[in-house]
């Protein structure tokens, strides 16, 4: 058979997750890491704000503390085991970074820099902690190339421009995967004991979104086909500060330094709903705040968006209201330079797209889709789990964006993604290597590549009546009107109906390009399907619960129910019908209370 | 905690290697070639270059100011041109435009010959043509 | 397959850079003609005798010389323009200006010296 | 407002050259170039083909000239080059399949440069960071901007005539690592570029600086590091 090739562990994705997992692989088995990419490109390139630990390198700080505010953060759905055991392991792992190489901004002792974030807190007076370890604005491009450069050091393999189209299993277990190489169009089979899918989120189902045109949900929608159940699909983050209309993400790190929002009356309203953190209030609350003060009318010139500001005069008016200092205590005094400095990508894109100043010009912006907090069951080693009962399914993990460990819960807190990515995807190719000693390679079926080249044949061969860009034009309106920050049943509903409808015509989809050279339009085709196979698993269990909780948040529902609703929704794909199943959440040191900011 | 400061030692800074050396020899030259020419000049302007030439020979005169080159002016006294210290001037003259100029002729091959092999050969050319046109340059220059 | 990466002479003067192209390639062409003349010139006076006379017609030439003078003044003068910038890398910033500079000392001598020789040749 | 886009098209497996198409679209003066040949593609000719990833200049997939220039599609605005635009192909690689070129040459040379941190001495003895002072942090700030898009390798006229040159992508590569105070190797990165195919190949034509969408300094930094070779001060 052509283009067979074998590898211990194979890595699907090149972002934070999976270098970090095919980095620890690498070190005990043969491993590859493929990515539809290059890995340079990965999404993770795009997180500006920080990663979290307590360091403590500007006051104290301790990993429960981080703890407490991820549970809080997640509103108690997060599996507080996961949490506990991320949390510890931050202070290494971000040491394990700085060893690498990332160039991490300084402390004037010449430690890590860290910021205040959203929803990060000193436990013990309430107010924000500086946990978020940066470098500058674009600590996640840093972590992304020192992973990147680690990789090549330790000479992983690497198969740049495939996408994995498919996951080979035989007898229950792993046995590899499918993958086209986007160059040549040729199909591939790697032949593996342990796959890692670490293929990012699925943004693109919204409208208005902070990710890539890649986050398509590729590695989720595999494994479902697959029988893999998908895990609290309903908590998607909207972030509340992206460019308006462009969904371009303006870092919290922003208000970390001092900003603040403003409403189109030129009032600060984040005090009436967040008395004591303010600003940095998690971001399903910041969200919903700037999207209640649209509604009623305080939008900017009664449009759709309100302003950010961090003009140095506001901050530090701002800052003596809120009784801010610096760290040893003397006066907040932000400056026009320090903006400059620390926020330099966050200038550049509002000149770029705005064509605005933000040191003398307030940033127009609206909340966007930016998060998928839930995604492949694992637990807290990268095994993916199947069902209720946590079993491990062989050879099999996820890591990132794409899976749920589950340690956001119903919202992530700000940089505990990036944390996420290193931290699990460091186990998950660890494990996945430990298996891969243990186990034997999985005969492969006689034609592994078969459903693959019929899936595309499909594709191509289709009627030809339905446009993909009108097809993926109608799904995201509905998911961002319909299955946005606020939901209730009928909109859920139609959309739902909505999907289903454009799944039944994206059968008839027409692809001209009969090329095989990166034939980009057969392959966005491809995840188009990816996309409406998400959304659809996305606004069923968005419909089924009947709460509001974190980023899920129901004008019909309200209230948070922990009597009903602590729990999470697991969404298996059987012979093409959703079923909705459940499991419990881990609750160890912190039960269910009010959360306030 | 201070800042830190190195400082690498030549091979390790790279400055053994013979691209690095040229590379800086290019400017050093362009800049000695600037200093020599401008000799050339002042002394054509102090030798009454003002009155009796033509601009072609001033400029003959700056680029090479040996003695065929300045028989042709009109200038009366050509014999102070004859003295050793005239003719070694414009030999180092000769020696750094020519060294600087054939390297530059490697560095325009080596961009359009891939091939080891290839540019191994043109070095070794240049080398060839370096050597005979300094000398025999300089047997113009001394015997003229 | 595809398409070689060749980029030819016209192609790289379109790119719409900040003169970059335009002045490196000058640059070349200039030391390259020098190079060439200076290589002629000393073999016609080493050689002598019929044959340099013929080399010494070639370069003696007006429209040759303008040809010469040009590589002589761009080459010079961009040449320490690449020796500054290069040896003190701070004044990079002032690129733009530097190049600005250069054109407007090198349009102004090229002209006179253009004029004079030319008027020079087409008198005799 | 009307947008005309000419496009560089070349489709491998029936042409033996390139050749520019017109299309003419409503559009509006802030979409980005990208959101324009998304909609060419969606809507008109699903064929098209380019690299496109992260839609804000981040990624670096998406580099091509536009009017005649190296930029990211995704962070050119229509309000920036008007309403007559030509987008084609970077210079310098093998064009593959329309405005997509093979960028393999190119992360060669980047894995040329030893890219990645070196620095074999011991951990600090309580596992913490290695320490570093804010100057010395802000040495090689700029340098670590640099998203590997190829805007300036594929602008430098150098590259166009001799694809061996490292480029300035994988230099300002080379500088991140041997201004960085932690790192040990820059000895070995500086004897890399110290060969035939190093620094001395770039002749300071700067058109690699106005191309960095990141507004890296570029030609300063490669000037950095041949300064280094010359003084040895890192
Ligand atoms: C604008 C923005 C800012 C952010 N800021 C922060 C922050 O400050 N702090 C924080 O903690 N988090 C932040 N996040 C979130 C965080 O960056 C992401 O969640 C995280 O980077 C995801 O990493 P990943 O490794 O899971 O996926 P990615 O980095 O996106 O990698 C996905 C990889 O999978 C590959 N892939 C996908 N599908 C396939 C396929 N079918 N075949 C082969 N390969 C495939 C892709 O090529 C890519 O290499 C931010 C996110 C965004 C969008
Ligand atoms: C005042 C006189 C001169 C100055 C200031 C000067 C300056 C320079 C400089 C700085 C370079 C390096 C360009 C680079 O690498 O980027 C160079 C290259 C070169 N010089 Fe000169 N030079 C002068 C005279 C000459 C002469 C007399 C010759 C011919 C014999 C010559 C031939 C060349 C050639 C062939 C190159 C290579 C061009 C290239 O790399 O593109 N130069 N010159
Ligand atoms: S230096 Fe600038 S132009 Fe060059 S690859 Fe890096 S980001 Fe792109
Ligand atoms: S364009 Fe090229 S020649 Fe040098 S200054 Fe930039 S690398
Ligand atoms: S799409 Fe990422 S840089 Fe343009």
């Amino acid at each position: 058979m052509a283009n067979v090739h074998q590898f211990d562990v194979v890595v699907v994705g090149a972002g934070g997750a999976g270098l970090m997992a095919g980095l620890y692989a690498s070190r005990n088995a043969k491993t590859a890491v493929i990515s539809k990419l290059y890995p340079t490109r990965s999404h993770t390139g795009a997180a500006q704000g920080g990663i979290s630990a307590a360091l403590g390198n500007y006051e104290e700080d301790k990993p429960e503390w981080h703890m407490y505010d991820t549970v809080k953060g997640s509103d108690y759905l997060g599996d507080q085991d996961a949490i506990e055991f991320m949390c510890n392991e931050a202070i290494d792992a971000v040491l394990e970074l700085e060893h690498m190489g990332l160039p991490f901004d300084r402390t004037p002792e010449g430690r890590i820099s860290q910021r205040p974030f959203g929803g990060h807190t000193n436990n013990e007076t309430g107010k924000p902690v500086r946990r978020a370890a940066h470098a500058a604005d674009r600590t996640g491009h840093m972590i992304l190339q020192t992973l990147y450069q680690q990789c090549l050091k330790n000479n992983v393999n690497f198969f740049d421009e495939y996408q994995a189209l498919d996951f080979i299993t035989v007898n229950g277990k792993t046995a590899g995967v499918m993958a086209v190489n986007i160059a040549t169009g040729e199909l591939h089979t790697i032949h593996a004991k342990s796959v890692i899918f670490a293929t990012g989120g699925h943004g693109r189902i919204f409208e208005v979104t902070s990710n890539a045109y890649a986050y398509t949900g590729d590695g989720a929608a595999i494994l479902l086909r697959h029988g893999i159940p998908l895990e609290d699909m309903e908590f998607f983050q909207f972030h509340p500060t992206g460019i308006y209309k462009l969904g371009i993400l303006i870092t919290e790190g922003v208000r970390g330094e001092g900003g603040v929002l403003i409403n189109g009356k030129g009032e600060r309203f984040m005090p009436k709903y967040a008395p004591t953190v303010k600003d940095l209030a998690s971001r399903d609350v910041v969200s919903r705040a700037i999207y209640t003060e649209i509604k009623e009318g305080r939008g900017v010139n009664g449009k759709n968006y309100v302003y950010l500001d961090i003009r140095p005069e506001t901050v530090n008016k701002f800052a003596v209201e809120d009784g801010r200092t610096n760290p040893d205590g003397s006066k907040y005094n932000l400056t026009a330079e320090q903006v400059l400095q620390k926020l330099p990508d966050i200038i550049d894109f509002c000149r770029v797209y705005l064509g605005i100043d933000p040191v003398t010009q307030m940033m127009p912006i609206q909340p966007t889709a930016h998060y998928t907090m839930g995604g492949i069951p694992t637990n807290k080693y990268g095994q993916v789990v199947i069902d209720d009962k946590n079993t491990v399914f062989p050879g099999l993990y996820a890591a990132g964006e794409c899976a749920c460990v589950s340690v956001h819960g119903g919202n992530r807190l700000g940089t505990n993604s990036l944390l996420d990515l290193v931290v699990f995807g460091k186990h998950a190719g660890l494990k996945a290597a430990e298996y891969a000693k243990t186990a034997d390679f999985e005969k492969l079926p006689d034609n592994p590549l078969a459903e693959s080249q019929a899936r595309f044949e499909s594709l191509k061969n289709g009627s030809g009546k339905e446009n993909v860009f009108n097809l993926s034009t109608e799904l995201k309106n509905a998911m961002f009107n319909d299955v946005g920050i606020y939901r209730n049943e009928k909109d859920m509903q139609s959309a739902l109906n909505k999907v289903r409808e454009l799944k039944a015509r994206f059968k008839d989809v027409a692809v001209k390009d009969t090329g095989k050279v990166f034939n980009t339009e057969l392959l966005n085709a491809w995840e188009l399907g990816n996309l409406l196979d998400v959304a659809e698993v996305v606004a069923m269990s968005a419909l089924n619960r009947k709460e509001s909780r974190g980023g899920h948040s129901r004008e019909d529902f309200p209230e948070r129910d922990d009597k009903n609703w602590l729990k999470h929704t697991l969404v298996w794909n059987k012979d093409g019908k959703l079923e909705i199943g459940y499991k419990a959440v881990t609750i160890t040191k912190y039960q269910p209370k009010a959360r306030v900011y | 905690m201070t800042t830190k400061s190195r400082k690498l030692s030549l091979k390790q800074r790279g400055l053994t290697y013979f691209e690095t050396q040229m590379w800086l020899f290019t400017r050093l030259s362009a800049l000695a070639m600037y200093a020599l020419i401008l000799f050339g000049l002042i002394a054509a302007l102090v030798m009454g270059a003002r009155n009796q030439m033509d601009f072609a020979d001033v400029m003959r005169w700056a680029f090479m100011p040996n003695v065929t080159h300045i028989q042709s002016t009109n200038v009366p006294d050509v014999a102070p041109w004859s003295s050793v210290f005239w003719k070694l001037t414009a030999i180092a003259l000769l020696f750094v435009a020519t060294a600087h100029g054939v390297h530059g002729l490697v560095v325009i091959a080596d961009d359009y010959i891939a091939s080891a092999g290839g540019r191994k050969i043109a070095r070794l050319l240049s080398i060839v043509m370096m050597v005979s046109m300094i000398a025999a340059g300089a047997v113009v220059i001394w015997t003229s | 397959m595809g398409l070689k990466r060749d980029v030819s002479l016209s192609v790289g003067l379109r790119y719409k850079g900040p003169s970059g192209y335009l002045t490196y390639i000058l640059h070349r062409i200039g030391g390259l003609g020098m190079a060439i003349f200076i290589s002629v010139h000393i073999l016609s006076a080493f050689l002598g005798g019929k044959t340099g006379v013929y080399l010494n017609g070639i370069y003696e030439n007006w429209a040759f010389q303008i040809f010469i003078f040009f590589c002589v003044l761009f080459h010079a003068i961009n040449g320490l323009r690449i020796t500054i910038l290069d040896l003190f890398p701070k004044l990079l910033e002032h690129q733009t200006e530097a190049i600005w500079l250069e054109w407007a000392e090198f349009i102004p001598l090229f002209g006179v010296a253009a004029y004079v020789i030319s008027s020079a040749g087409l008198g005799a | 407002m009307e947008i005309t886009v000419k496009i560089f098209r070349y489709n491998p497996e029936t042409d033996t050259r390139g050749n520019y198409v017109t299309y003419k679209i409503e559009g509006d003066e802030n979409d980005r170039v990208l959101d324009v040949l998304e909609y060419i593609k969606g809507m008109r000719d699903g064929t098209l083909a380019f690299r496109r990833s992260c839609a804000h200049g981040v990624c670096g997939s998406d580099a091509m000239r536009i009017n005649g220039r190296n930029m990211l599609a995704c962070k050119t605005l229509v309000r920036d080059v008007g309403a007559n635009i030509t987008v084609e192909p970077i210079l310098g690689l093998r064009i593959v399949n329309d405005l997509i070129v093979d960028m393999e040459p190119f992360f060669d040379n980047y894995k040329k440069m030893l890219p990645y941190f070196i620095n074999e001495s011991p951990l600090p003895e309580d596992g913490r960071e290695r320490l570093q002072t804010v100057e010395d942090r802000a040495r090689f700030d700029e340098t670590t901007k640099c998203i590997l898009c190829a805007c300036c390798t594929t602008s430098c006229p150098s590259y166009w005539a001799n694809g061996e040159y490292y480029g300035p992508a994988a230099i300002v590569t080379a500088h991140r690592f041997i201004f960085d105070s932690r790192d040990e190797a820059a000895d070995e990165r500086l004897q890399i570029l110290a060969e035939t195919d190093g620094v001395a190949r770039c002749h300071t034509a700067y058109n690699c600086t106005e191309a960095c969408p990141r507004e890296i300094k570029v030609t300063k930094a490669i000037g950095e590091v041949k300064m280094a070779m010359m003084t040895g001060k890192v």
